[in-house]
Order: C-alpha cells, then structure tokens, then sequence
C-alpha cells in the first residue's frame, strides 16, 4: 500500500516538475507579454496543484492537507488576479497582442 | 522518496534561475513582473518539497507566508511603479 | 554539515558587493539598495556559523539578533526612502550634492 | 558519498552563486527598476537561504517582510522618483579617476579577504551560547529557543527595536504630511481580492502570534504580515476615516511599546529586575507583551509605507 503511494506520489510531482518547464519555457520563448501570462498560469494552477495533490498523499494528518489545500487556492488567486491586472493595464498601456 | 523530493526541488530551483533572464531582459516592466510572479509560485513549491524531505512542518507557515502575499509586489506595481511610468 | 562555510563566504561576498556599490554608485536610491545587500550578507554570516552546533539545534541567540536586525533594516530603508524623496522634492536631483575639495 | 549530501550540496551552491550574482545584477543594472525587481527576487532566495540554514523563524520573518513590505515599498518610492533615465550617475571621485578605481578595487579586495579568513579560522565547532538557552528553557515559559532569547533573555533588544521603528516613524513624520496622490479607481479585481486577502492575513497573523511560543513564529513575523495587510489597503487606495488618524493612531502605535516598559517596572514594583519574569508569569507575560507588539509593529510598518504625517498636507 506504501508503495503504491509512493509511486503515485513520483507521478503526480513529476507531472507537476513538468508544468512548471513548461511555464519556464514558456516565458523564456513566447513572444509577448499576454502569451507569456498564459504560460504562467499553467505552473502555478495545473503545476502546484499536481504537487499539492502529491504531498497530500503522503500527509500525516487532515490539518496538513488543509494547509496545502490553503496554499495552493491563495496562489491560484493571487496569480489569477495578478494575471488579470497585468493584462489589463497592458492593454491600456497600448502594448498590442502579437500578431503572426 | 527523500531523494526524489531534493531532486525536484533542485528542478525547481534551475527553472527558476533560467527565468532570471526573463528579468534580465524584459523588454516591458510587465515581463519582469510576471517573471518575479512566477518565482513566487516556485519558491513555494520548493519550501514545500524541502518541508516534506526533511520532515520539518514549520517549513510549511513559509510557503504559507509566500502564498499569502505573493499579489502584493505585482499590485504596487500596477498601482504604482507602472501607473508613474505612463505620465514620462 | 558543510555548506557552513559555504554560505559563510557568500555572505563576505554580499558585504564585499554591497561595499563596493555604495561607494561608487551616486543615485540615493542604488545606496539604499546596497545597503541592504550589505546587511543581507552580514545576516548570512550570522545565520550560518550559528549552525557550528554540531549535532544539535542551532545556536538561536545570532536568529534572534538577525530576526530584530531584519524588522529594524526595513524601518531604516522606509526612512531613507522618504529622506530620499524630499530630497528630490526640493531639489529635482536623486543624488547628495558633492562636496568639492579645493 | 551518499546522493542526498550530493543533491544538498548541488542545491547549496547553486542557491549561493545565484545569490551573488542576482546581488550583482541588482547593484549593477543601468535600469532601476530591473534593479529592484532583482532585488525583489534576491529577497525570496534569501527567504529559501535561511530554510536551508535550519533558521525557519527568520525564513518567515524574510518571507513576511521581502514579499510584502520590501517590494511595495521600493516599487512606490521608484514610481514617485520618475527619474529613471538618471540612474547610472558614479560618485564625483569615480568619474575619471583611474587611480580611485585602483584604490577601491584593492579596498574591496582587501575587505573580502580579510573577512574570509578571519571567518575561515574561526573554531570549527562552537555552539555559542545554546547551551544556556536550552538549558534555561523551562524558566523561560515558553518552548520556542528564538522566541526566549527574544521576549525573556535579552527581551532589551526588542525592546529597544520597537524603539527604533518609532523612531524610524518620526523621522518620516517629520519630513512632512503624506504626500498627495490621485488613485484611479482599483477595479473589481482588487475591490474582490483586498477584501479576501486582509482578513486571512490577520487570521493568519493570529495564528504565528500563537504558534511562536512553542514553534518558528512571533510577534514580528505576525506584525509584518499584519503591515502588509495594510499596506494592501493603502494600495488600493482606501481612505481610513480622519477620526482614526488623530490619537487613536497614536495609541495603537505606541501601544506595544508602553506595554513592554510598563511590564517591565512592575516586575520592578514587586522585587524583581527590569524584565525578569517570575518563572511562573513568564508564559502568561510573553504572550500579552507580543500581542501588543504584533498590533503596533504592523500598525507602524503601515505608517511608514504612508510615507508622512497623516491629517498633514503638504503644499505643493
């Protein structure tokens, strides 16, 4: 039974380590600042969440799980917010999407 | 398992010290923002594998702390550096 | 344990840094930030030989002293950034004026 | 050698160059704010430093304060500069000097190693005073080693660092009233999320105020989290009603302050030393003495992001 936590804990924070390149890479190569806003948000909402989801498995209590579960909702909402602002003032800033 | 928390960790780590360049190179003040935005994010995910590998629970209020006020830098920037910016 | 040392000479090379940057650098708000750099470094040291402990906790005295040191270094900025800003209110400039030697 | 002192020590000096180097291009860089931005970042691999330091109470502290005080406070007083295009000016001295360059390169030089090899031969093992502090702990009345060398052994520290924050406060208050801005109006992202955020934040606060008797927290990790709830509020621009500003603002900022000296002389009253808690009161002492402390040390870091004498206005 362990071991199967074990393993499905390895997965689910591999598969999180990969959201996260993925955002990395994302801001690294993306063209402008809207697409690099939706790289981001992948590695915070899907990446964090797979790590929360990871470690809770391997909690020792209830209280733990709801820390995590605490954690991963505030930077949802702080990046989901952040993200929006961001993008907003862009606009009225006048930077202009990219176009091919 | 306490081999694969590090090792991700320091995965996590190098992510964020690629998106230095983010930083470094910009171009708008937006993109160095949202780099910083994203470090946030990391870090806290770090604080929490390194909590979980060394089994040290107090490790935990950190990432808690970073999670709380990670909006915090990015609206003063909006609020403030970047509202500034628009009148030069 | 022996990223002691480590952070130890890191810490030296913040202050180093930090020194160097205060010195030749005018603008009031780049002084500010070496400054900072600088205490952070000091921290550092602190911090890190307080773990010469080996085998048990570290010492908590340098935490406690680095804990006040942290609260009393953003007062301080706070301040230099609102001296800063009058400055360049009556002044328009964002540097000290120089004193010249002749 | 095993893999997990091998992947520590990859993380370590990882961690320390690129703190040396962030530290680097923070100091360095001709763009302001890419300076402050990297010094934002600087202060979260800080916060990661003292975690791997074994020093959680001072990760919160940093984590508490670099993440929101630090970057609102630089990222405002940058927006109120409008300067930006000034930003490489060198000192006078440095400006066609070759001979100062050598000098300060050799200072430098000379600095650095200097301080490393006094740090370097320095006794390997040394475990400074934690012998007392635990030996000690049980009078102290509280679990947390930090938080008794902080509120019981050398409570005249805090102490005297309230002091400096108040007087940090006056200097600013000094300098004039708080300075006039028009906020445009924050939106409903803002007007949504502020209204979560705060009250978590002081929950939150609460919650370290309590833990720091017996685990990492305090009353200075809770009063910088409860400083960065206000200087949400500021931020979005809510005015807090004039009648709040005269002397009730006062009370609550000296509170903490009164309420340290005040313990202290009554211990004094009835036989003891300044400070010296009966070993029976001190958990009781500690505890009421960092609340108030939590209340005004968020209370004044608030203040000094206003940036002036509130109910002043300054003309021009």
């Amino acid at each position: 039974m362990t071991l199967l936590i074990d393993i499905l804990t390895s997965l689910l924070l591999i598969a999180g380590a990969v959201f996260f390149l993925g955002g990395t890479i994302g801001l690294f190569r993306f063209p402008d600042v809207y697409t690099r806003l939706h790289a981001l948000t992948k590695a915070d909402n899907v990446g964090l969440g797979l790590m929360m989801a990871g470690l809770s498995l391997q909690a020792d209590s209830l209280a733990t799980v709801g820390k995590l579960l605490l954690i991963w909702l505030l930077v949802l909402l702080a990046s989901a917010s952040v993200a929006h602002l961001i993008a907003k003032t862009a606009r009225q800033r006048g930077i202009e999407p990219w176009k091919q | 398992m306490e081999i694969l928390y590090l090792s991700i960790a320091l995965f996590l780590f190098s992510t964020l010290v690629v998106g230095l360049w983010r930083i470094l190179h910009g171009p708008t003040s937006a993109d160095r923002m949202l780099a910083a935005q994203l470090f946030g994010t990391t870090a806290v995910a770090c604080v929490l594998l390194l909590a979980q590998a060394f089994e040290y629970p107090p490790l935990r209020d950190v990432a808690l702390i970073f999670a709380l006020l990670a909006a915090v830098s990015a609206i003063a920037f909006v609020r403030r550096a970047w509202a500034a910016e628009e009148k030069k | 344990m022996n990223n002691i040392y480590l952070y130890t000479l890191v810490g030296v090379g913040l202050f180093s840094l930090g020194l160097y940057a205060l010195i030749v650098h005018a603008h009031l708000l780049r002084k500010i930030l070496a400054i900072n750099v600088m205490g952070s470094g000091v921290f550092l040291i602190l911090v890190a030989l307080a773990n010469r402990t080996y085998g048990t906790a570290p010492d908590p005295v340098p935490h406690a002293m680095v804990i006040t040191g942290i609260v009393v270094a953003i007062s301080a900025t706070a301040l230099a950034l609102a001296l800063t800003l009058r400055v360049h209110t009556e002044t328009g400039r964002v540097e000290l004026p120089e004193e010249s030697l002749e | 050698m095993e893999a997990i002192t091998l992947l520590q020590l990859i993380f370590d000096t990882l961690l320390g160059f690129t703190l040396l180097w962030l530290a680097w291009q923070a100091l360095s860089s001709p763009d302001l704010f890419r300076a402050i931005v990297l010094f934002i970042a600087f202060g979260l691999l800080m916060a990661l430093t003292w975690v791997r330091l074994n020093a959680p109470d001072i990760a919160l502290a940093e984590a508490a304060i670099g993440a929101g005080l630090t970057g609102a406070l630089l990222l405002s007083a940058l927006a109120r500069l409008k300067a930006k295009n000034s930003a490489t000016i060198m000192t006078e001295q440095v400006k066609n000097k070759p001979l100062f360059w050598l000098l300060l390169t050799m200072l430098s030089l000379a600095v650095t190693s200097g301080l490393a090899f006094s740090v370097l031969t320095l006794q390997e093992n040394s475990p400074g005073l934690s012998i007392w502090v635990l030996e000690n702990i049980e009078t102290s009345g509280v679990s947390n080693p930090v938080t008794a060398v902080l509120l019981n052994y050398r409570g005249y520290d805090t102490l005297l660092e309230m002091s400096v924050l108040l007087v940090a406060l006056l200097g600013i208050w000094s300098l004039g009233g708080v300075p006039k801005r028009h906020d445009s109006f924050p939106g409903q992202i803002l007007n949504i999320l502020i209204p979560l955020l705060v009250p978590l934040l002081i929950m939150v606060a609460g919650y370290l105020l309590w833990a720091g008797a017996h685990a990492p927290g305090g009353a200075f990790q809770a009063g910088s989290l409860l400083g960065a709830a206000g200087i949400l509020f500021l931020l979005v621009g809510w005015q807090f009603g004039t009648q709040f500003m005269g002397l009730p603002l006062r009370i609550m900022i000296t509170f903490g302050l009164a309420l340290f000296i005040a313990v202290g002389v009554a211990l004094m009253l009835f036989g003891n030393q300044f400070l010296e808690y009966p070993s029976s009161l001190a958990g009781s002492l500690i505890f009421l003495i960092e609340a108030a402390a939590t209340l005004s040390i968020g209370i004044t870091l608030a203040a000094l992001f206003l940036g002036g004498r509130p109910g002043l206005r300054r003309h021009k």
